[in-house]
């Protein structure tokens, strides 16, 4: 068979004290690239190798700050800036209430680098070791201690490093060939452990794009809770078979008369008093400057939209129809011009009924206008007509 | 009908063929089930029918009497009917529908009309009696009432008549024991009893709920050798009933005093229905009354059986033991603040302790304060409220008011027992001094939103936060349901939906049930906390009403009822805004008995209590105790 | 008189002073190795185990059904009510975290002052830790009434849009318990890797060698890994000491910052740590004389061990003893009627036998290990094990329970008592409990090898007789 | 053996004892004379912060000794074998305890001159009616019972009133336990109790050096655990009697713990000042090497972390809950008056000192321990400084001659007994059975 290059030459020592002395000589003799193997960490040996203090402290150190700051950080961010609410009259950012978890944050945060970097810095995890090749050296695990000095120091050599160990006590000394396998982790693995973490990404990825989006479909309902809820709503419709018309809000009885739905004055309420239109704002409502600006306000909320401020019948509505119109896809009749001669005849109980009912394509605003303001609104357009004429 | 005309038609219905009746109507009553026993109406029914007879029930359910009738007519409930009456002064009332029969159900009126060919519809006969002008009619309506249709007064002229005697009130009747019978003080004769949430309102003095029970002395208990919660008979020569015991601390001696309207075996879902195995709830006292005395039974033996028999009550769940009475009696001074007409007259304040003037010096942060800490916006409000313990009679009326606006569910009695009823707002009754005579304190207690509210900095998921106006804001739909929040509130007010208690509604058939909801209000899921939220659902309301005129104006005082408030008798509740100095609660809160429970926690409460003011007439009995315990 | 002195040498050799050794019996390393892999490596466990093991599993499948019927039906089938919102699963949340602090002093703690007597004890306990904090962890989590949005609490965004409060306790509690349990698995699992490499070494079958050598990492003892080992090992047990201080001091948190009287008390925190140690190494002692004999590691865990726990036991029931002292004079001495009631209540009202049962298992009981005698009887102190673990929970039932159903307004005052469900949960973590713990007893080194071999006296270069001892 | 015999050569202080004593007592004498002539001579508010400053100073002596008390016991107790070298240097500290407690008599001046000078609730003696309103006394009662009303509140006439009502029903209901005849029956019963065992450890621990066998060290080791028991209580109730009855309405159940914990760092500061102190003359050279600096180090940070912790739990807590009748104790140390020294203390006693001492390198280079060690001392002075003053004024901070002369004088004393006791001793327990591993003990 043909010789295989060296991995290293490994000394196996049955005690401490031999194992001691071995390492001592070996760190003097100057090998870089070579180790102890022990079954546990044997006091006194970093000494003996030559082992410099690690640096792990100071990264700890380091990620406990950062962690300090990032734990605090966090509960400022949401609670004191982010979306302040008032608890129990306490500051928003209230520290002392903060310690803990900032505590909690910056050990774990050492902690886990603590363990990740000394595992890293170690180069661990390893798939395979050429030792492991080496029936005996199993028992570095369990009451046996070695010393590897591996072919890639460059004072190694072969043979001489071999008997350099045999000469250092070692109850056996053996050559380690180089494996024929990697060290590191098979490429199937690889893929494997790969394929994983991708899969693992999958949910994160649909989450955020579900919270980037929006859906006409409804929430998925796993529980309930109190998005389904046993109470009537105003325009909600009830299972069939409750009531004919199928709604829930119940149509008030004919006839009746509910608390401040007395409509005694007929003229106020309705614009006509026997049959006929009134022809003046009814006497119950006190007629001032202010009624007419109450007037004119109202005028500009509900009114102004279709018939335009001056009462012209040229509203923004109007307008845009035109353009839709121009287009040729509405159908469009301008509405009343209200200082037109048709409208000024009209008596007020008149305009006050179209306000309260509608009429052609004006809708009815009884539910929108109260009895009020459909005068005030009433009175104003009386007022726009004068102005007009002038 | 009067005791011997009852009795009368009892035994011509016993009569049957042979008797002047062939038809029997049974309007809107339920004789089978509370009239008292001797008559035993129910057998003068059966005999009457075995011979022949036709019985017609008209009723809103499906009663004990129902049972007994050839024909139950379902009827309309007064809220689906037109009505009219008579005023005592003759003047004419009149009722109007609120919605369409639910069922199909017709009223007295109809049905008495339509028995008399009578083709009119019940809304025509009411129209008839009421004036003939639309104008006058409509105004009838709108008032309930038409104004000026009152009778006349006749002159009648009385002789006076000797002063009655009576002996000596405080001695015990020798011949056994005196049974009082009161209509229920929620369902009444039991016309109610199907009702949940009245069944569940804690009576106001003896705070039980779902059950009647035999109340008596600790003196008459002990001499009968009867235990609390134990069930006892009483019977009158053959007729018995078995109750259980409630001693009463106060209750006069050598009697005892029973609810009626319990024991219903065909009410319902709810209070009792045999058809459906739904075990009555109470217990039916009827069978022990008699026609010409029908409040009052005399010579009654009780005997203690020693079954001991679960009672629901909301407090004092558990007998309270030396140490627990001791602590009441220490801390009750200053929960329920109290004094005598003369303390009032020498120091105003009398109820104020050293913590209601504790201010932001003795806390140990700058205190968050929405008016001038801009990372919030600046309220126009701080809403506030104030009871008044001189004008609560302990009624309970704004307990249930709360339910009825606020969705709260009705839980049963063995949760009750459990100690979870949902209640917002509770009667808290305490009994001060010697168990004989004792002072009796009640409080309405709801959340008293507490500017630093001890609940609201441990909810883990800030489900509970304060509204910049001070309301103590519950978020149903953020609660995951810890009860951190139910630990750390040192006045218990949290409730908890241990269960699903709506599922009900959605049963199919129950939808109507839905009806009874407030559509304002969540109806909240199980696993969630709630509590008062001053009714935040009308504040909106009153502020959206007030924007839509003025977007800058405040709410003006007023507008805003609570339903606690609205319904309180006696006006003690009011609720509104403290940054407007005009409003009543400003007012109250200035009052100088007004004084928050449990300051010393400086939790600052909204919600403060005007010390209650003793007054007793100086001629009663009890004022010298009174004096006795408030110096004590 | 003289300036310097000579030394009879007479004291220095007085063995008295120095305690027994720590591995018993005449034990090289091949030994200690032989000893504990032999039980994971044996064919079949021993009959004990399969027993306790299948009641284990048993309860467990027990505590799945609760759970499931709990959380379809509501937390309304607990005992819990107003004003006792927080009934048994809190007690036992508390109860399983306070044991759960025991593992990581005996790591940490007694690693930092050097004791060398822990590394018997340490892998058990550390194990009996996590497993004990995933028991205590379950408790919060299934109690809240929405368990299904129960991921609120951490600060990650939810359809709520809205961050949880971190000015509440119960979200310190989020924090530090899981920072606790991920920091004390890190620690166990490391220590654990020598050992497994050790197994993965002495494997006869395939799947072994792959298994353990899979988490042994490919650990092969080199010195140079060593030495950051060792030093990666002292800073976590630097770490975890304050933790285990934080931890349960965050847990008393939940119920001193309430205003609730029995409840808000400053002494909590320390109170609520010495506690936690003390149920702690009453549950190691529970476990540890069974499994020593179960699997004969009576020269690993020798008497010493258990006296030594004894001791500990003994110092933190008194620090517990202590504490109770200093409330009930507090109480009395604040003049808060509130406050004062609320301990008056706890010794003679309702919950009396409550409170009794504590104090004469917490504080009494364990006096009885003055004697070395006591300390020395395996059973006696099997038997007290188990009373301060019984203690214990009562103490956490007594601190819950008694101070709520008390509170400040009398009107809302209400005996609690639980439900079957509650029995049966609590019974049921016990279930999960011992159904992982004899998982690992079968699976996993007891007995941390190479840290045993540390300490044995063949360990140390031209060592000294007296050296290895404690220090 | 050779370390040992070589450890033992020079452990006795010689000449340098006596030295030492002598200008110890010239400090002690000459700062008592200097607290006393500017305290005594000065008007009421002079006198009361006189004494006020001499209960800072006791408290500061004592409580070191009683750390160096807790400390030989817990060796002891847990057989511990680093800290035999420096052991004797506590043992020495803690034998002064009894003439320590002297110094704590002339305290009774104030507490019996009926105007609760010192401790409020002594004011008015037992008939409750001039306690109500003793304001004659400056901080008297209702003074305190004031402090509890804001300013606002406090021009009614009606919040004052109900404030003292309040205050005066509390410390009625205190008088059982905070009246002069007990409360000098406690301090007597304290004394002793600590006399005792500060005499039996000191006693066992040097008979052990001619010892033959360890009997005398089996004896102390079995006695250590009773005795910390007693040390728990009696310390605790001392620091309630002391220290928290300042202020008569205030309570905080940790509180003994939290004088503990400042009592063990100075402790550890104290032991590594002696030592630091001997070595620069020569003494114990070869006794106390880096390792044992290192644990003392150790143990300082730790205690440092320990008295944060309990810190924070007792403020965090009473910050929480907020309820008046505990967070008045702190709203009295936040005033503009007090805050900065609150803030010193936060920021000194903690936030300096923890990364101070975090690395090893620190711990491990005694003469930047030593700095750190006698910072800890100055910062527990300034902790005691802070619980006791606020007390007397929370509006103003008279930091003046007095406190630093009283302080000043009594350790003085204290270096006084101290050094006089270690003249011909020997400071190293050199026939201790453990010597031999604490001298040749590593740390890892």
């Amino acid at each position: 068979m043909e010789e295989r290059k060296l991995h290293s030459v490994m000394a196996e020592f049955t005690d401490v004290n031999s194992l001691m002395a071995a390492a001592e000589r070996v760190r003097d003799a100057g090998f870089r690239k070579w180790d102890c193997h022990t079954p546990f960490p044997v006091h006194g040996l970093d000494d003996a190798m030559g082992v410099k203090m690690t640096r792990l402290p100071w990264i700890v150190l380091a990620m406990g700050l950062t962690g300090c700051g990032l734990g605090l950080l966090l509960q400022w961010w949401t609670n004191a800036y982010d979306y302040p609410y008032i608890i129990s009259g306490k500051p928003v950012w209230a520290i002392p209430a903060n310690i803990p978890i900032t505590f909690e944050v910056t050990v774990l945060f050492s902690a886990f680098t603590a363990f990740f970097a000394m595992w890293i810095m170690n180069d661990l995890p390893r798939w395979f070791s050429p030792l492991s090749r080496k029936k005996n050296f199993a028992r570095a695990t369990d009451d046996r201690f070695f010393v590897v000095i591996e072919a890639a120091d460059p004072q190694f050599d072969g043979v001489r490093t071999a008997e350099f160990l045999n000469g250092l006590g070692a109850a056996s000394v053996e050559e380690v060939e180089m494996p024929d396998e990697p060290t590191r982790l098979p490429a199937r693995y690889r893929h494997l452990l790969f394929t994983l973490a991708m899969a693992m990404l999958v949910p994160l990825a649909m989450i955020y794009n579900a919270q980037h989006k929006t859906s006409t479909e409804p929430r998925v309902h796993l529980v309930k809770d109190m998005d389904k809820q046993a109470r009537f709503r105003p325009q909600g419709e009830t299972l069939a078979g409750l009531f004919a018309d199928g709604r829930m809000s119940r149509p008030r009885i004919e006839g009746t008369v509910g608390r401040g739905m007395l409509r005694e004055d007929e003229g106020l309420e309705t614009g006509m008093e026997g049959g006929e239109y009134v022809t003046a704002v009814p006497s119950a409502l006190q007629v001032d400057e202010d009624f007419v600006r109450r007037g004119q306000e109202r005028f500009g909320i509900y009114c102004a939209p279709c018939h335009g401020f001056t009462g012209k019948g040229d509203g923004l509505v109007h307008q845009r129809a035109l353009q839709l119109a121009a287009e040729g896809n509405a159908q469009w009749v301008q509405p009343t011009d209200l200082s037109s001669a048709l409208v000024v005849d009209q008596a007020d109980g008149r305009l006050y009924e179209t306000i309260r009912m509608g009429r052609n394509t004006m809708p009815a605003y009884a539910s929108a206008i109260p009895v009020e303001d459909r005068w005030a609104i009433v009175l104003y357009v009386r007022a726009l007509q004068r102005a007009a004429a002038q | 009908m009067c005791a011997s005309e009852l009795k009368a038609l009892a035994d011509e219905l016993r009569k049957g063929q042979d008797g002047a009746y062939r038809n029997l109507l049974l309007l809107d009553c339920n004789p089978a089930y509370d009239l008292p026993g001797d008559l035993e109406f129910v057998g003068a029914l059966e005999g009457f029918r075995g011979a022949g007879g036709t019985v017609i029930h008209l009723g809103l359910y499906r009663d004990e009497t129902a049972g007994h009738a050839d024909w139950h007519l379902p009827m309309a409930h007064a809220f689906e009917t037109w009505a009219d009456g008579t005023a005592w002064d003759g003047t004419m009332t009149t009722g109007q529908p609120l919605i369409d029969p639910l069922y199909a159900g017709r009223s007295v009126l109809e049905m008495l009309g339509w028995w008399t060919k009578d083709e009119r519809s019940a809304k025509e006969q009411v129209r008839a009696g009421g004036p003939a002008d639309g104008k006058a009619w409509r105004r009838a309506l709108h008032d309930g009432l038409v104004a000026g249709s009152a009778a006349a007064p006749l002159q009648v002229s009385a002789k006076a008549l000797p002063a009655p005697q009576f002996g000596d009130l405080s001695a015990t009747p020798a011949d056994g024991i005196e049974v009082r019978f009161m209509p229920d003080r929620h369902i009444g004769d039991g016309r109610w009893a199907n009702l949940g949430w009245l069944q569940e309102l804690p009576d106001p003095m003896t705070k039980l709920t779902w059950d009647n029970a035999a109340m008596m002395s600790f003196a008459t208990a002990a001499s009968l050798g009867v235990e609390h919660g134990t069930m006892v008979r009483l019977s009158k020569g053959a007729r018995s009933v078995e109750v259980p015991a409630y001693l009463m601390p106060g209750h006069a001696d050598g009697c005892v005093t029973i609810a009626l309207g319990h024991g219903r075996t065909a009410a319902g879902h709810v209070a009792g229905l045999d058809d459906d195995e739904i075990e009555p709830v109470g217990f039916d006292v009827n069978p022990l009354r008699a026609h010409d005395s029908a409040s009052l039974a005399t010579g009654v033996a009780v005997e203690p059986l020693g079954k001991p028999y679960p009672l629901a009550v909301t407090q004092d769940h558990f007998a309270i033991d030396e140490i627990g009475t001791q602590g009441r009696e220490q801390r009750l001074p200053n929960l329920v603040k109290e004094g005598s007409v003369a303390e009032w007259q020498q120091e105003p304040r009398f109820a104020k302790s050293a913590a209601d003037y504790w201010g932001k010096d003795s806390n140990l942060w700058q205190e968050l304060d929405p008016e001038t800490d801009d990372r919030l916006y600046k309220p126009k409000h701080k809403w506030g409220m104030a009871i008044d313990l001189s004008s609560c009679t302990g009624c309970s009326a704004c307990t249930i008011a709360c339910q009825a606006e606020n969705n709260i569910p009705v839980v049963g009695k063995d949760q009750v027992i459990k100690g979870r009823e949902m209640h917002w707002i509770r009667m808290d009754r305490y009994f001060a001094g010697d168990p004989a005579a004792p002072k009796v304190m009640s409080q309405p207690v709801a959340c008293q939103h507490c500017e630093m509210a001890p609940c609201e900095q441990v909810c883990p998921v800030a489900a509970t936060v304060h509204s910049s106006e001070g309301l103590n804001d519950m978020v149903y739909n953020r609660c995951i349901g810890t009860r951190y929040c139910s630990n750390n509130c040192p006045y218990k007010v949290r409730r908890f939906n241990f269960f699903d208690y709506n599922e009900d509604a959605d049963q199919p058939g129950n939808e109507v049930m839905k009806m009874a909801a407030n559509p304002e209000v969540t109806v909240r899921a199980r696993g969630v906390m709630e509590k008062c939220s001053f009714c935040v659902q009308r504040i909106e309301r009153a502020r959206i009403a007030t924007r839509n005129e003025d977007r800058d104006s405040r709410i003006p005082d007023g507008t805003i009822e609570t339903a606690c408030q609205q319904s309180c008798p006696t006006g003690s509740i009011v609720f509104g805004d403290l940054m407007d100095e005009g409003s009543q609660v400003r007012k109250a809160h200035e009052n100088p008995r007004s004084y928050a429970m449990l300051a010393e926690l400086n939790n600052k409460p909204r919600n403060l209590f005007l010390a209650r003011i003793r007054n007793p007439h100086p001629a009663m009995p009890a004022a010298a105790a009174e004096e006795a315990v408030t110096h004590g | 008189m003289a300036d310097s002195f000579t030394v009879p040498a007479a004291a220095t050799q007085d063995e008295r002073v120095f305690p027994a050794p720590l591995v018993a019996g005449t034990n090289d390393f091949a030994s200690v190795t032989e000893t504990v892999c032999s039980i994971v490596e044996a064919p079949r466990a021993p009959k004990a185990w399969y027993v306790i093991f299948g009641i284990a599993v048993a309860l467990l499948g027990v505590l799945g059904a609760m759970i499931v019927y709990l959380v379809s039906t509501g937390v309304g089938v607990w005992g819990n009510n107003q004003p006792v919102a927080w009934g048994w699963p809190i007690v036992n949340f508390v109860f399983w975290v306070g044991i759960g602090h025991a593992g990581t002093l005996i790591s940490a703690v007694l690693f930092l002052f050097r004791q060398g007597w822990r590394t018997g004890i340490n892998r058990f306990s550390e194990a009996m830790t996590i497993f004990a904090v995933i028991c205590a962890g379950m408790f919060p989590a299934i109690h809240v009434g929405r368990i299904w949005v129960i991921w609120w609490v951490f600060p990650i965004p939810n359809q709520m849009s809205m961050w949880p409060n971190f000015r509440s306790p119960l979200l310190w509690d989020v924090f530090a318990v899981s920072t606790y349990f991920s920091v004390s698995l890190l620690f166990w699992y490391m220590g654990l890797v020598p050992d497994l490499a050790t197994i993965r070494d002495r494997a006869k079958t395939k799947a072994r060698r792959f298994w353990y050598g899979l988490f042994s990492l490919g650990w092969t003892g080199s010195n140079r890994q060593w030495h950051r080992y060792e030093r990666a090992y002292l800073i976590l047990a630097a770490l975890a000491t304050p933790l285990v201080l934080s931890v349960h001091s965050v847990v008393s948190f939940d119920f001193a910052t309430s205003q609730l009287p029995g409840w808000h008390t400053t002494i909590f925190p320390p109170y609520f740590v010495a506690g936690a140690i003390f149920s702690g190494f009453a549950m190691v002692l529970t476990l540890a004389i069974p499994a020593r004999k179960m699997f004969g590691l009576e020269d690993l865990i020798t008497m010493r061990h258990i006296e030594n726990m004894c001791k500990i036991i003994m110092a933190t029931g008194m620090m517990v003893g202590y504490a109770y002292a200093m409330e009930f004079f507090m109480a009395w001495y604040s003049g808060n009627t509130y406050e004062g009631f609320a301990f008056v209540n706890r010794a003679f009202g309702p919950y009396w036998w409550a409170y009794w049962i504590m104090v004469s298992c917490n504080v009494i009981s364990p006096q009885i290990f003055w004697s070395k005698k006591a300390r020395t009887n395996l059973t006696l102190v099997f038997i007290m094990s188990i009373f301060v673990n019984i203690g214990m929970w009562f103490e956490r039932f007594v601190i819950t329970v008694t101070s709520l159903n008390r509170d400040f307004l009398p009107s809302s005052w209400h005996y609690f008592s639980p439900t079957w469900v509650d029995v049966l949960t609590l019974l049921g973590s016990f279930g999960l409990f011992f159904t992982l713990f004899m998982l690992f007893c079968r699976w996993l080194p007891q007995v941390a090898i190479s840290e045993v071999k540390n300490v044995m006296p063949q360990a140390h270069p031209h060592h000294h007789p007296s050296e290895g001892k404690e220090g | 053996m050779n370390s040992l015999n070589e450890a033992v050569q020079d452990v006795q202080a010689g000449d340098l004892a006596p030295r030492v004593a002598r200008i110890g007592l010239v400090v002690g004498v000459v700062g008592l004379l200097v607290g006393a002539g500017f305290g005594l001579t000065g008007d009421a508010h002079a006198k009361q912060h006189f004494w006020f400053a001499w209960l800072v100073a006791f408290a500061y002596v004592l409580t070191i000794g009683m750390g160096t008390l807790f400390f030989s016991m817990i060796q002891h107790l847990v057989n511990a074998h680093w800290s035999v070298t420096v052991r004797r240097l506590a043992e020495i500290t803690m034998a002064n305890l009894p003439a320590i407690c002297l110094l704590g008599l002339p305290l009774l001046v104030p507490l019996l001159d009926g105007h609760g000078t010192l401790w409020k609730w002594a004011g008015g003696g037992h008939h409750g009616e001039e306690a109500a309103h003793g304001a004659e006394v400056p901080g008297g009662e209702s003074g305190a019972a004031a402090e509890a009303v804001e300013p606002a509140a406090q021009a009614d006439p009606l919040g004052v009133q109900l404030a003292e009502e309040e205050h005066h029903e509390f410390v009625e209901h205190k008088r059982p336990f905070l009246n002069s005849g007990f409360f000098i029956a406690r301090l007597i019963g304290y004394f002793l109790i600590w006399a005792l065992m500060a005499r039996f450890f000191f006693r066992g621990s040097v008979a052990q050096d001619s010892a033959s066998d360890a009997a005398p060290t089996l004896r102390m080791k079995k006695w250590s655990a009773p005795a910390i028991i007693v040390f728990a209580l009696t310390l605790s109730f001392a620091a309630f009697d002391l220290l928290m009855s300042l202020d008569e309405t205030w309570f905080s159940t940790i509180f003994g713990v939290y004088i503990f914990a400042g009592s063990f760092v100075a402790c550890f500061a104290w032991l590594v000042v002696c030592a630091k102190f001997l070595q620069s003359r020569g003494v114990m050279k070869n006794a106390v090497t880096r390792e044992h600096y290192h644990d003392l180090g150790k143990f300082m940070f730790a205690f440092v972390f320990f008295w944060g912790y309990i810190a924070f739990s007792q403020f965090m807590l009473i910050w929480y809950a907020n309820i008046p009748e505990e967070t008045h104790w702190y709203a009295n140390r936040i005033t503009p008056a007090w805050i900065n020294w609150s803030w010193l203390l936060l920021i000194g006693h903690f936030l300096i000192p923890f990364p101070g001492l975090l690395s090893r390198h620190v711990k491990r280079r005694t003469g930047v321990l030593l700095f750190w060690a006698i910072y800890m001392l100055v910062m527990h002075w300034v902790d005691l400084y802070w619980i006791v003053m606020p007390n007397l004024d929370p509006q103003h901070v008279n930091f003046g001659v007095v406190d630093v002369a009283l302080t000043l004088g009594m350790v003085g004393i204290l270096v006084f007994l101290t050094a006089r006791r270690a003249s011909g001793q020997a400071l190293l327990p050199v026939n201790d059975p453990l010597l031999p591993q604490s001298l040749g003990f590593k740390n890892a």
